[in-house]
């Protein structure tokens, strides 16, 4: 049986009539909560004559033990029957609760802060339903087959074949164990608005002619930056970070808008001459309507340059 | 005492001390599991619920007498082995935790069962039909599946001692 | 339709009397193979005056092919139909056949050298039977469960369930694909007699003690070793190597046999003082009547001591 960590639980033992033989050789019951004695006083014999007791203990601060009934038959306690009990917490609302989701992967994966630890076996199914884009999710259409998170992964994902990219979801995660349930917040998104692109691919472009002669324009390095191909069909915004090797801090270049192309070159000019530099890029599904639609992808591997 | 066709080949018994370690490496690594989990940890707090639920124990009798015979002991041995596996075999759904090592146990009981039983039939001793096991005990509780467990790995300790002694007697020194 | 690789093919592509309207507008078959047009004498039209060609390729050269027939309409080939060709070799008798009994895995690990590339899809089938162990396997008790293996893997795995670890199985891979089989060897084992045991733990134990003084024999260091959980209960024999930090050549230490002890200590002397040394320490399952009965395991991880 599973109660709160720290309430009182009562358990009674019975010793059928037609074991008789017993009560001839026996007649002390008592109780042991793991290896440990239980107290004399906190039992009670049966009054109606048959070999029983009751007991209540007053605060079970074990998330897990073995309550045993024993016979004492010479000096020995005789187990004869056990209850296995389980204490903990009823789970509080998931929070944090955020979704991405992954074009390679093709799913939607979501993740929680499930809160205070339980101590019980508790489990977390992702929900969702199909909605209206009309009313913020307030009328839900069929539901999406939910997911359930093994125990402690707080993450779970349904594969695109279940999903509509484009039409608005209500989507939240519940958490369930033996002593109650809740509820995280509620999500309502396009599952492409919260796409996470895979990060583009930078390579090094033939260098930049100066404008009267044959030589590359001192300070510039000509790059060559190329959609991941999971993410061709999305137009995106990026951004590309530059760093001396060895100092900490990145020089942010601003937004370079890739529209529908799938690759394009960039002159970063300004900078030293012959100096070598890291440089990252990094790109978010551009601004539908203004707003951006998704989350960041992960910087590209780093590309190492030196001027000239 | 014996006549040289009744001994066991010296060979087998280093492969047999290894089973028995092995099995004994097994019962020892669930017995520890029980008395963790469970609190269930002497045999002789489980008397009570021996007799109730009336576990019988293999013999190895005739191993270790006077009227010594290998060809009845190794079948005494061979019955006893099968009359344990059909034992654990019954303790399954003991607790997802013990699982495991209660398969692994299995088959190492019934690789030694059937190792004798090799060794029946390269002697030319197997009985033509392999004997059928005893009635095992049922279980009506999960308790008295776990207190069944202490007791039959006890009794399982014990007959493995003998017979890995038995077997030492019978093979030609 | 599968063939040797170099071998002659022919084909044939009818033109169906009910279809006369093809035939009113186009009367002439070519043939391509992928995208090469066939020479036209390879190809003989129909004496029976049915629109339709036969074909017969002298070589066929490629391992996959698209052999098209094409009917010319206003001089372009309209294709009609396809057959598609593969061509390769039957399977050679897999060589190197070797088995590894894996205790922590539970399962029987057989790998083996396909031989030359069949450039077809080739199945190998690992097949066993228990025998018994008068007859170096020549009579065949009940056959245990094949394995066949993903192309191109080269090794296959019965779990432990399947197989009597102390009875003789008789083990080979078959290999085979659309133009043929082939088998390997044959093995007659006992599965623990080729049980390869995981590396000991080796760990420093208490320096030793020089005999009349509190300070530790000079040159000496002491070892602990423990054997591997899945393994225990296995007698075995080990060797011990060392080595001075940098220097490429390792120190073998003759084998010391571990008897039924899951674990022991070891005195390792006669070395520098004050010295810093690299261990390792490897096992096999030792001499079951005098031969050694398995693989030696990996070497266990280094152990890094110095004497003092």
């Amino acid at each position: 049986s599973v109660i709160h960590l720290g309430a009182p639980i009562s358990a009674s033992c019975t010793i059928n009539t037609n074991c008789s033989s017993l009560t001839a050789i026996a007649t002390k019951i008592v109780w042991k909560l793991d290896w440990e004695k239980l107290p004399e006083h906190w039992q009670h014999q049966r009054e109606d004559g048959t070999l029983g007791s009751n007991i209540t203990l007053p605060h079970l601060n074990h998330t897990h033990a073995m309550l045993s009934c024993c016979l004492l038959l010479a000096g020995t306690p005789q187990i004869i029957g056990q209850a296995e009990l389980q204490a903990g917490y009823p789970p509080q609302s998931p929070s944090n609760f955020s979704c991405i989701m992954n074009l390679t992967a093709q799913e939607l994966t979501c993740q929680w802060k499930p809160g205070r630890s339980t101590y019980l076996p508790t489990k977390f199914i992702l929900k969702s339903y199909n909605s209206t884009s009309k009313d913020n999710c307030q009328s839900r259409k069929k539901p999406i087959q939910h997911c359930v998170s093994e125990d402690g992964k707080n993450q779970c994902s349904i594969p695109r074949s279940q999903l509509p990219l484009y039409q608005k979801i209500d989507i939240w995660v519940k958490a369930e164990n033996m002593l109650g349930e809740a509820e995280s917040p509620h999500l309502c998104i396009y599952p492409m608005d919260v796409v996470k692109l895979e990060p583009p691919i930078l390579q090094a472009a033939e260098a930049r002619l100066g404008p009267d002669s044959s030589f590359p324009q001192p300070g510039c390095l000509k790059l060559k930056w190329e959609k991941a191909k999971s993410s061709k069909h999305v137009e995106q915004m990026c951004e590309l970070q530059y760093q001396h090797p060895g100092e900490l801090s990145w020089v942010l270049v601003p937004f370079l808008n890739s529209g529908p192309q799938h690759a394009g070159e960039y002159d970063l000019c300004g900078l030293l001459f012959a100096t070598r530099y890291v440089l990252q890029m990094r790109c978010v599904r551009s601004s539908l309507g203004g707003q951006l639609g998704g989350h960041w992808s992960d910087w590209s591997s780093s590309l190492e340059l030196t001027t000239r | 005492p014996l006549s040289s066709s009744n001994y066991l080949p010296q060979s087998f018994l280093p492969q047999i001390q290894e089973q028995v370690r092995k099995i004994q490496n097994d019962i020892e690594e669930l017995q520890q599991r029980l008395c963790a989990d469970y609190s269930l940890c002497h045999p002789e707090e489980l008397i009570l619920v021996g007799q109730y639920l009336g576990i019988p124990k293999p013999l190895l009798k005739n191993c270790y007498s006077q009227d010594l015979s290998l060809v009845a002991c190794l079948n005494q041995l061979h019955y006893g082995l099968q009359f344990y596996q059909g034992l654990v075999k019954a303790l399954e759904g003991i607790s997802p935790e013990l699982a495991p090592t209660l398969n692994i146990l299995q088959l190492d009981v019934g690789d030694f069962a059937a190792n004798i039983w090799q060794q029946m039939e390269d002697l030319q001793v197997a009985p033509e039909i392999m004997p059928t096991q005893g009635t095992l005990p049922t279980f009506s509780s999960s308790f008295q599946r776990r207190a069944g467990a202490v007791l039959i790995f006890d009794y399982m300790q014990g007959f493995l001692d003998m017979a890995y002694r038995d077997l030492r007697h019978l093979s030609q020194s």
